[in-house]
This record gives structure tokens, C-alpha cells and sequence, in this order.
């Protein structure tokens, strides 16, 4: 089995997808002969030619609104958006067209795509190569949300993602594309949209995170496991439709949740899983759901490390829930 | 046939025209067409102004909520009709096109299901009326945001052409829409690609209250298309057959591989911008007078005449039989009654996640109790 | 002192704030000699001329980037969007430009400019006249973001939002615009941003709303007073920054919270509150936070009613509470 | 002054050019210019040159993080620059304008504090290297975000307009950005208007790895102007004079009423994209070398050698002196040290809310722990 980093995997996805199935095809800015800023789609346009891998003008509107036509036409288009953060010079092609065509036409057309983005802070990157948007997707109904955080998830839920009749917004944590190095099989398989998966069992504490900051909270977790205390550890990796089951059976256990984000704090997906969880699990638990999440300010360049959550404040904050 | 080897002048001065007011035929060349094709566009437009009128009544008696008049767009919208294969095209129309869209062959009953919001609009009640769609006519469901269907226009017919379908796209816009980033976008990609798509504006010359001249500095919109390196043919879309054979024109050479191009049919928007409108606020009574004297219909009635094609008793009976075929499937369409109030929840994706469920349940219960 | 609807109070505060300062000027699609489509503009390009009331094309991205350069520049511009579902075309000059203009020129520039938009359901709009996008705003540093419920409220806030020194969004629910009258002072007064209003006292219950879904949320107070429970209704008119303050205070006295909104439920304003509710009074609560708020589906015409909360809705979800 | 008369055609085939690639002078009038001005000229590019070498090494050595390189660009930027009443009109730059807010006088220390993002940098270290701004030379601090600051342009010369400032707004980008929806919205708004704006595109021909062909099939950038109503200049970028020229027709133009225009200066990129970009994955040695042989410094080296202006040893000596004025300044700036790091909690509004306030006292509370 190949060793390889994340974005790696999601070029074997990639590269599998457009193998398997004539109607894949890839389009954004720079996706072709310099194979993406990230080099996710490297050597694919040399394999498959520019018509599957499609270099296009500097229009995120162009992107998506193409790939909502290629789609409907019977395309399986995957769109690249250079980063994240410049989604919203297209986001009404995603908002208005691509989430909403299977509702307004009352099932007749539909637009199964994915718009693949690097997202996450913690490169250096200033309020422009910063950001984590996925609460605006997940509040925008008709759109499936994804956020990656290992190798072998992502390979199998972008092919997931590729294969869904929705379009479905997948999410990779840049500062994560070069990071760790996994196995990852060479061979077809999946993983399903909208399962979390269990990183670590515990029963003091359960803590919720995603993408980039499931690093900071599997070693706040590690640390913690050292002064004796067990926390179970969810990544969502789907945070439209997030997987409530999964995070009520667990804090109906430990009694105790920690979600944990890098995005802004005010509406976001952890405000919603930490509402949730207090609706649903009130009797339960031992303390109130608390969050850890990025501040509510721009991104700042020279504070790139304190923006987001650190272990230190992860740790505080389940300190917080353990002695309450 | 003859009109497939005319060739129309991109960029010119003064619109296109075939049919001149006085309905002669003004072109160099003979239109080569039968007269039961020349009939059939008078039927076509005479059946649009009569949905038309049946549509604002509906709103003056309370029957539906909105409407977008499409009178003064006729010819336009019937030539561009006539251009398409019709169920291989794709058309990606606005929300003033139900002429357009009845010319294409939509069933006025679903035309009235989707003005009237209920089980018999084949989208499930879902929008406002005004934004038809239709999947075995491969007419994409109207969205209300301008300019919004102008990139997926570009991507649906880059699929097209990456499949050799030999489909073409055409996309239809207001003046209005050419001013919003989206159009630019989508044309833009249209041209690198060499796209079979056509983009087709009405020029109405207003968009809602605002007059062209606070829209855009450009000398007309056909000329726009010199920004994007593709032809811009400024056509007179009062005259329906300048209308099709332009347009006709220009999807055959967008299904020959010669990329897209733009289209600006001038016309006049006889109504109100919608039945939520008040354009006496805005529009001089001489002005509207002025362009209601240019009517669309009756330009082609004189050269129906000319062409010694025009008879008032075959013109009645037309009307009559038009009048009752709308009648029958407006009748129809209110009888479908309601759509299923749980019909919210469903098609927002293909299969309902667990929140929707959810969702779902709790209104079930509140409808139960 | 005249009796005026929402509207004609939005008409007020403009008239009076073009003639109080000459640098404020309007600019929207049909703001001119249409007066807008609802008629908030009435009249006033008449008294103030195209220039100061200025017909735009029909672009968002070119009235809230314009509306960003003229701020930047000198000129306080009240941008309309005509409806608050057309902002996403233009969004990225609010996200990138407006709200982070401030903070990555260090202060230098700023971008004191307000967006006039008609939000929420209940008139047969389909869901393109009828979204409420108040949670994208929220989640989006650098914005403050009111919205209003009555045609006092409407005159002091938007007088506030056009004095104010940071970009505001300004949403004004539509199916209140001639829904009710009431006595609007025709002098001078201004509604800080960021504080809530009290608008009924109560023990037993506290209600969280503001918008559209104030007119049910005050109904169904009045219906459970009939029965003998008394809600407390917080209408909170600022959503960025919401009144934290006031709203704990009266949760800290009725230990039970409902927050109702119009918006889709997934990652909202209401779980916001919700979320910092149960974080900060959590031994005060007696029974879970609950939400009553829009389906997480596109704004359907058909169940144009169904959609919204509804007094039933709300009821229902109270008597949960009460009967924890 | 000469200069003032001159006017310039819009729509040519070919690029407007002053100066011929040998350094011959070859524009139909006299240029009367001083010695001093020509030779002001060319300071300015060489200063430009240096700045970018220099922020290069500070790449290469790990003291700062990005670049975008404008090597290339030097006689388009200092042609803007010249053409510009500072500090009293306004500039929108965007990120690879480094010469050209350098020209217009913003302080080398700011331009390296901001490439160190430390306490030097006048707007506090929030953005990436190459995002400069200074209000007292109205220099709109640059936004990442492609063309989103071209409506902004509009809006601030559209107040311009109104109050009757006498200011000119001066918007730079690349041919990329052209194919954005904002920079449309943006340009069209401002031809309605007849705001006083000037559009000025720095045609490298490449947008990262884009190649212009598959950016737009239009014949170039400057006959977009046409879809607005405005005139269109196209300029060699390459020639500091043509470009000075050029840019101050329009922008007196612009000043006297007489509404935006739209200029493209092709240029060469000589280096990558960015300090994390690798050109040799998309564009060839021979081209590369090819554009380099144009280089617009030299060319201006040859002119100034044909005036009889050009002195190596006066050129060595103001190579020093430059040099030096940058080292001070980078020594200066490196010596200011981090930011405040609770800094991230200011400027998001003009006074911090409630939740910034307990954001910031958390953060301070573990700064002190
Ligand atoms: C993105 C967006 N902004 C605003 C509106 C509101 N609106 C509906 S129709 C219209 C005018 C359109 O004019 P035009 O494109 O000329 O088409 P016409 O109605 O004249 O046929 C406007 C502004 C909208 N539907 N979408
Ligand atoms: C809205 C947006 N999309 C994508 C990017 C990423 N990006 C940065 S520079 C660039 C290319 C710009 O090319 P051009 O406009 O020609 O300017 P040049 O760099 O050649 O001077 C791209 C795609 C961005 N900054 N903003
Ligand atoms: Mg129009
Ligand atoms: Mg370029």
C-alpha cells in the first residue's frame, strides 16, 4: 500500500475517478499544466488531456456556474476553488443555482458536482488563504459539506463526493496536504458522507472537531490521557449532514463535549453541534458543551498560530468541563 | 434551403431587419419558407399574447400571485422557438419567456400548474410563477436570480461539446442581466472554450424602472460581444422572421464548432415589468403609446397579407381555437389542487438526511393534530 | 407625532439623514424615479436629485463595491439590494471589501456604508423573495447586522446604521413593511446598535426573536398568557453583536429559553444564542434550550406559511419547556 | 506642455509605442521632457528592479514568507506613477504593484515592514507580503481577493465626481482579473457614470499558469473597453514613456469630465508567479529567455543613451545610492519587532464589542500565563 500525504490522496482519488468514469472531469484555475497551486491535480491533465482537466479564466462565478451546466447535462464535474476564501466571488452560482436546482425543479434537473477547496488557516496565508467558510455551506440548504483531515478519508470521500448525486462541498485543510503520511490502498473504496469517525474511545469526555484543528485536539487528547483523563475523540468529517448519532452516543456517555474549530465562533457548525447536543442530551450532561473555535476577526497574518485553537486551549476549556 | 446559406453582417449599425414595419420583406434574399411554416409563427405569437392577456388575469382575479408579462416579445421569442431542435437544444430561458417557452412546446397545462403554484406544476409548487422548466424539453428551470444561468448555459453546452452531441445551448437574458458579473463570466468561459452556446438578449430596453441608459455607456448590446471575441448581431426583434433566421443562423454555426455567439433582439416590454409593477411611475404615456403602435404581431400580420397568406376568418378561427385550448388546460391545471404540504422537505437532496427527517416528522405531526 | 408603517419609517429616517448630512447618498437598483420596489425611496431622488439617489446597474457587486469605495472616500452610502436573496452576487465586496477594509489597512480606510435589504417569507416569494441570510452576515467579522421589527425601531436603527462608522447590514423583513402602524417621532432619535428591546415582561418563559417572526412570537405570548404562563419576549434588533446581556439576564430569572427565527436551523443565529445560553447559564437552566426556526430546506412558495414558525410551532416547543 | 495635446488612438492594431525597442524615440511629436524628468524615469525603474531583487533574497534567506515579483513591470508601474498627481488622486493597486507604490512615494520601510508583517508595517501585520496601502498617499491598501477592488475604484471616483474633488482614481490589475464578474460590475458602472477612473490592466499574458488564450478569445484587453462604452488603449507596457503618456491622457481626460477609459500595458513577467510559484512547469526556457531580451530598463538605458542622458558611472552611483536607501530602510524595519499580538483584536470595528472583548481577555489571559 502506498504511503502518501493528503493531498496526494486526493490525486489517487482524482486520478481513479477520471479513470473509472468518462462523465469526471476537472476544471479550475491552474488545475491543468502546473497541476493546481497545491499540485492536487498534478499530471493529471498530461494523462487524461485539457478537455477532462480544464484550465478556465480567473472566475470562481465561471467555475461553479460551468459546473452546475456540466453537471445537469450529465457531467460529473469536479471544481477546484484555489483557496477557499475566494468562493464568494461565485458563491451565488452555488447558492442560487447548484443548491437549489433539484428543489426548484422539483426533482427534474440535478447538479451533481463537487467543489474541492483548500480551506484552513496556519500557512501563513493572511485573511485571504485563512479562512474556514463551511458554516455558510452548511446553513445553505441543499449543499452536502465535507472536511477532510487524513489521508485515507480523503481518498475515499472525495470519490464518495464524485459519485453523489448532490453537490457536495469538499473542504481540505491545506496546512494538512503535506503534514502526515499515511497507507492508503490503491484500490477502489469509500467512505460514506455523513459518518464521523471515532479516533479515540474515552468516557470523561467527548471531543468534537474537523479538518485542520483534529490535530491540536488529538494531541490535547494525548495530553490529557497522560494526566489520566480519557477523552473520545470524534472527527465529523462531514459537517452537512454532520453525524448526530455518533456525537450523542457519545456524550451520552461522558456526559461532557468539547467541539472544536478553526472557523469564526458566532453561527457556526460548532454553535450548531454544541445547541444540538444541549437540546437533545440536557439530562445527561455533566457540564455545559463548551466550543473552541477561531475569533470572530479577519484572519490576522502575525498572529497565524494564536488565531487558531492551540492545545493549551483546548486543554483549558476541558479543564473547565472537567472540574465543573 | 436558402436559409441556411445566408450569412448575417455581426457589429452592424442599424438591427437587422427582414420585415419592415409596413411588412414588406426588405432582405436580399427570399425567406424560402412554406406557408404552413409562415403561419405557424403567427399562430406561435398569437398564442403567446393570448396566454399573456389570460395570464393577467389571472392576477387581476386573484388566482395567482405574479406574473411577467411578456407582450412586445413575441416575435423574439417565437423566432428564437422556431430556431431550436426542439427536445435536442437545450434552452436556458428567463422568467419572461413563457412565451418562448410555449412556442417550444411546454403543455399550457403546466404552464398554468406553475402560474397557479399547484399539484399540476410538474417542479412541485416550488417558485414563483414565471420560471417554467421542462426536462423531457430540456428547458432549464428557471431561476429568478439575473444573469445566474448564463455560466451553467457555458457549461452544459462545454459538455456538448466535450461529448459530440450536437446539441446546442441558448440562453436568454434581459437587457438588465448583460450588467451583472455573472453574464460577463459565463460568456467569457463560452468564448476560450469555443462553446456551442448562443446568448440571446431581449432589449427591452428597461430593467424594471431603469432605463438602458443608466445600464450601460455601450452604443447597443450586440457590440459587448467584441469583449469576448465572438460575433454581436443587433436584430430588429419586433420581426419574428429576423429573429429566426439570425438566431437560426447562429445555433448552426455554434452545432458546427464555430463557438458562441450574442444576439440582441430590440424589443419593447408593452406591459409592466410585472403584475407587482407600477410603470406609469417611470414610462411616459407617449412612450408606451409609441411602442405599442409597433406591435409585433401586427408587423407580421401585414406581411402575412402581402404574402397573400393573411385571411380575418382564419385568423378568428385561430384565436377561437387558440382561446379554448388555453381555457381547457387552465381548467385542467385547477383541478390539481394543492401539492402535498410534506412536498417541502423532499428534492432538496436526493435522499432525506436525518435532520430533514426530522424536520419532516414535526410537521407531519403538526398537519395530524 | 405621525402614524406610519415600517416602509414609510425606512422612508422617514432616509429623508431626514439625506438632508442632516450631505454626504449621505443612496444607490440600488429602481431606487430612483421607481422609488424602489416597496417603495422605501419614494420621493426621494425628486427632493435630492440622481445624484444623491442614484439608480445603479442591475449588479450587487457594482452597489456594495461602489457603495465601498464611495465610504472609503468620504460619502456615507446606504446601498439597497432590492432583495436580501440577490446579496450573493455580490457578497464577496461585503465579505473581502466592506467588512475586512478596516483591518488589513490597519485602520487606515474604512468602510462606514449601510445595506438596505428586504428579508424573510410570508408573501409568496418563492426562495428567491424570501430568504433570510442574517446567519452569513453574523458568522462575517467586520459586519454589524440589524434587523428590525417595528417602525420606530426601523427610523432610530437606520439612523444609527447610517451614522455609524463600521459597514451594517440592515435587513428589513418584508411582510412587516405595511403590516402595521405605529406613532413614529418626526424628529431626530437614534436606536443604539447592539442593544436589544424588551418587549414584554415575564417569569416563567423566556422568548428570543427578532424580524419577521416577532409577530408570531408575540402572539403566541399572549395566548400562553391566557393560560397563565408568562413569557418574557426579547425582540433583539442587532444580531452582530447580539444583546448577550439582556438575554441572559431574563434566561438567569426564567431558566428557560426559546429562540425563534425564520432563518434554515443548521449553524443560525439561533443556535448562536442557544449555544452561549446554555454555556453560560447552564445551572440556571431548567430545562434545554430549544429552537423554533425555518426548515433546512430552499424557501418552498407552495408552504410559503408552513415554512415560518408558526404560533402553533412556537407554542408547542414553549409547552415543551414548561413541561420539562 | 507638449505632453497635454497629444492624443492617443484608442483601438489600435498595433501598441501604442514611444519608444522603439533599439531606444530610438519614434512618436510623431517631442516628447519635452527635462533632463531631469527623463532621468527621473529612469531611476524610478531601476529602484523598482532593486526592491524586487532584494524582496527576492528576503524570500530565498526564509525572512519572509511570499512575494510577487514585478520584474518586468517596471515601465508600466513607474508610467503610472509619473501620470499621477500623488497623494492628492487615488490609486488602487493590487499585488504585484510593489514598483509602483514605491514610485509613489510609500516608504521603503513600510514596504518592508509590511513584507515582514511587524510592527513596521503601517496597517499591523494583518495581511501577506505584497498587500501595501497608505492613506496619506490615498494607496487603497490591496486586497488578495482578484478584482474586487474595481467596483470600489468606481465608487470612490463616482464621489469624486460628486464632490467635485478634482481627483482621479487610478486602478491597476492584471489580465486575469478581467475575467472576473466584479471587474465587469465595476467597469461598467463607472462608464454610466462618467466617473473619473482610469482602468489600467498589466497584460503579462499569464495569469499564474493561464495563458491569455485561455483567459479570453478577444483580440486583446483593451477592445473590451467597447462593451462599456469607453475608450480602449493599447500600450507597450515595455516602454516607460508610451505608458507615462498614455496613462496621463486618460487621466487628464478622466479629470476633466470626460469619464473612465480603459489602458493595457503588455508587459513581461519575468519571474514566477509568486516566491511559491515554479514557471517552469508552464512555460518554456526559450520564452522566458525571449522576454527577457525585452528588458524595459535597458530599452530606456538605450533612449537615455540616444538623448545623450546616459552616464555609466551616474548610473553606478545611483545603483549604490539606491541600494543603500533600501538596506537602511529594511535595517530600520527589521529592527520594529513583532506586533502586539492582542492587535488581532482591534480594527475588526471602530470599538471592539462585547464578544471581541472576551476573545481578547481570553488571549490575554494565556499571554500571561
Ligand atoms: C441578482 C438579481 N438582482 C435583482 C433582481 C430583481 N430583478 C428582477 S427582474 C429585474 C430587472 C431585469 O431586467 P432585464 O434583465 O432587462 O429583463 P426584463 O425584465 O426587462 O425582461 C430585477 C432588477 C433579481 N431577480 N436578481
Ligand atoms: C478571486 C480570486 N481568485 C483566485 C485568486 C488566486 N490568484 C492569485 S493571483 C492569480 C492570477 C492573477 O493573474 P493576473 O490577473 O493576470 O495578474 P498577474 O499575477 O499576472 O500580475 C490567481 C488566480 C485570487 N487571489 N483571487
Ligand atoms: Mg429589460
Ligand atoms: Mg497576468
Amino acid at each position: 500500500m502506498p504511503i502518501v500525504t493528503l493531498v496526494q490522496a486526493i490525486n489517487m482519488a482524482l486520478d481513479e475517478e477520471l479513470r473509472r468514469d468518462e462523465r469526471v472531469m476537472i476544471l479550475g484555475e491552474d488545475v491543468g499544466q502546473r497541476g493546481g497551486v497545491f499540485l492536487a491535480t498534478e499530471g493529471l491533465q498530461q494523462k487524461y488531456g485539457p478537455d477532462r482537466v480544464m484550465d478556465t479564466p480567473l472566475s470562481e462565478a465561471a467555475i461553479l456556474g460551468a459546473a452546475v451546466g456540466l453537471a445537469a447535462h450529465g457531467m460529473r464535474p469536479v471544481a477546484e476553488i484555489q483557496f477557499a476564501d475566494y468562493v464568494f466571488p461565485g458563491i451565488d452560482q452555488l447558492f442560487s443555482q447548484a443548491a437549489k436546482l433539484r428543489y426548484r425543479s422539483g426533482g427534474q434537473f440535478t447538479a451533481p458536482m463537487v467543489v474541492r477547496m483548500p480551506s484552513g488557516g496556519g500557512v501563513k496565508g493572511g485573511h485571504h488563504h485563512s479562512q474556514s467558510p463551511e458554516a455558510h455551506f452548511a446553513h445553505t440548504p441543499g449543499l452536502k459539506v465535507v472536511v477532510v483531515s487524513t489521508p485515507y478519508d480523503a481518498k475515499g470521500l472525495l470519490k464518495s463526493a464524485i459519485r453523489d448525486d448532490d453537490p457536495v462541498v469538499f473542504m481540505e485543510p491545506k496546512r494538512l496536504y503535506r503534514a502526515v503520511k499515511e497507507e492508503v490502498p490503491s484500490d477502489d473504496y469509500l467512505i460514506p458522507i455523513g459518518k464521523a469517525a471515532l479516533r479515540r474511545e474515552g468516557r470523561d469526555i467527548t471531543l468534537v472537531s474537523y479538518g485542520g484543528p483534529m490535530v491540536e485536539t488529538l494531541k490535547a487528547a494525548e495530553e490529557m490521557a497522560v494526566a489520566g483523563v480519557e477523552a473520545e475523540v470524534i472527527d465529523l468529517r462531514t459537517v452537512m449532514p454532520w453525524d448526530k448519532e455518533t456525537v450523542l452516543n457519545s456524550v451520552a456517555k461522558t456526559g461532557r463535549l468539547l467541539v472544536v474549530s478553526e472557523a469564526p465562533r458566532t453561527a457556526s457548525v460548532a454553535s450548531e453541534v454544541a445547541a444540538t447536543v444541549s437540546e437533545e442530551l440536557f439530562d445527561q450532561l455533566l457540564a455545559p458543551p463548551l466550543r473552541v473555535t477561531g475569533f470572530d476577526t479577519p484572519y490576522p497574518l502575525a498572529q497565524d498560530k494564536l488565531y487558531m485553537p492551540t492545545v493549551t486551549r483546548i486543554l483549558n476549556a476541558a479543564k473547565r468541563l472537567l472540574d465543573y | 434551403m436558402v436559409k441556411e446559406r445566408i450569412a448575417f453582417p455581426s457589429f452592424s449599425q442599424e438591427p437587422i431587419r427582414l420585415i419592415d414595419p409596413e411588412g414588406c420583406w426588405v432582405a436580399p434574399f427570399s425567406h424560402g419558407l412554406s406557408a404552413q411554416e409562415l403561419r405557424h409563427f403567427y399562430r406561435d405569437m398569437l398564442a403567446a399574447r393570448l396566454l399573456d392577456e389570460k395570464l393577467v388575469v389571472l392576477v387581476r382575479t386573484g388566482r395567482t400571485s405574479f406574473i411577467a408579462p411578456h407582450a412586445g416579445h413575441e416575435a423574439a421569442q417565437v423566432g428564437i422557438a422556431h430556431a431550436l431542435r426542439k427536445g435536442h437544444d437545450w434552452l436556458f430561458p428567463y422568467y419572461r419567456d413563457l412565451g418562448l417557452v410555449l412556442a417550444m412546446g411546454v403543455p399550457p397545462v403546466e404552464i398554468f400548474g406553475q402560474t397557479l403554484g399547484n399539484a399540476a406544476d410538474p417542479a412541485k409548487g416550488r417558485q414563483m410563477p414565471s420560471h417554467p422548466g421542462s426536462r423531457p424539453l430540456n428547458i432549464f428551470t428557471v431561476c429568478s436570480a439575473i444573469a445566474s444561468h448564463i455560466p451553467p448555459a457555458t457549461g452544459a453546452a462545454i459538455s456538448m461539446k466535450l461529448r459530440r452531441t450536437h446539441q446546442v445551448a441558448v440562453c436568454t437574458f434581459g437587457d438588465g442581466a448583460t450588467s451583472e458579473g455573472d453574464w460577463h463570466a459565463g460568456v467569457n468561459f463560452a468564448a476560450v472554450q469555443r462553446a456551442p452556446v448562443v446568448f440571446v438578449c431581449e432589449n427591452n430596453r428597461y430593467a424594471i424602472s431603469v432605463n438602458i441608459s443608466k445600464q450601460t455607456a455601450s452604443e447597443n448590446i450586440a457590440v459587448k460581444a467584441k469583449a469576448y471575441g465572438i460575433p454581436g448581431y443587433y436584430v430588429d426583434g419586433l420581426d419574428v422572421l429576423a429573429s429566426y433566421f439570425v438566431v437560426q443562423y447562429v445555433v448552426e454555426r455554434a452545432r458546427a464548432g464555430e463557438g458562441p455567439s450574442l444576439v440582441e433582439l430590440a424589443v419593447h416590454r408593452f406591459g409592466p415589468h410585472s403584475s407587482a409593477d407600477d410603470d406609469t411611475r417611470y414610462k411616459s404615456r407617449e412612450e408606451l403609446s409609441a411602442e405599442r403602435q409597433q406591435d409585433p404581431i401586427l408587423r407580421y400580420q401585414r406581411f402575412l397579407e402581402r404574402e397573400g397568406l393573411w385571411d380575418a376568418q382564419w385568423a378568428n378561427e385561430l384565436r377561437l381555437e387558440i382561446a379554448k385550448e388555453l381555457e381547457t388546460a387552465l381548467q385542467e391545471a385547477q383541478k390539481a389542487g394543492e401539492p402535498d404540504p410534506l412536498q417541502m422537505f423532499d428534492d432538496v437532496y436526493a435522499a432525506r438526511p436525518w435532520h430533514l427527517e426530522e424536520q419532516r416528522r414535526q410537521v407531519a405531526e403538526e398537519l395530524e393534530a
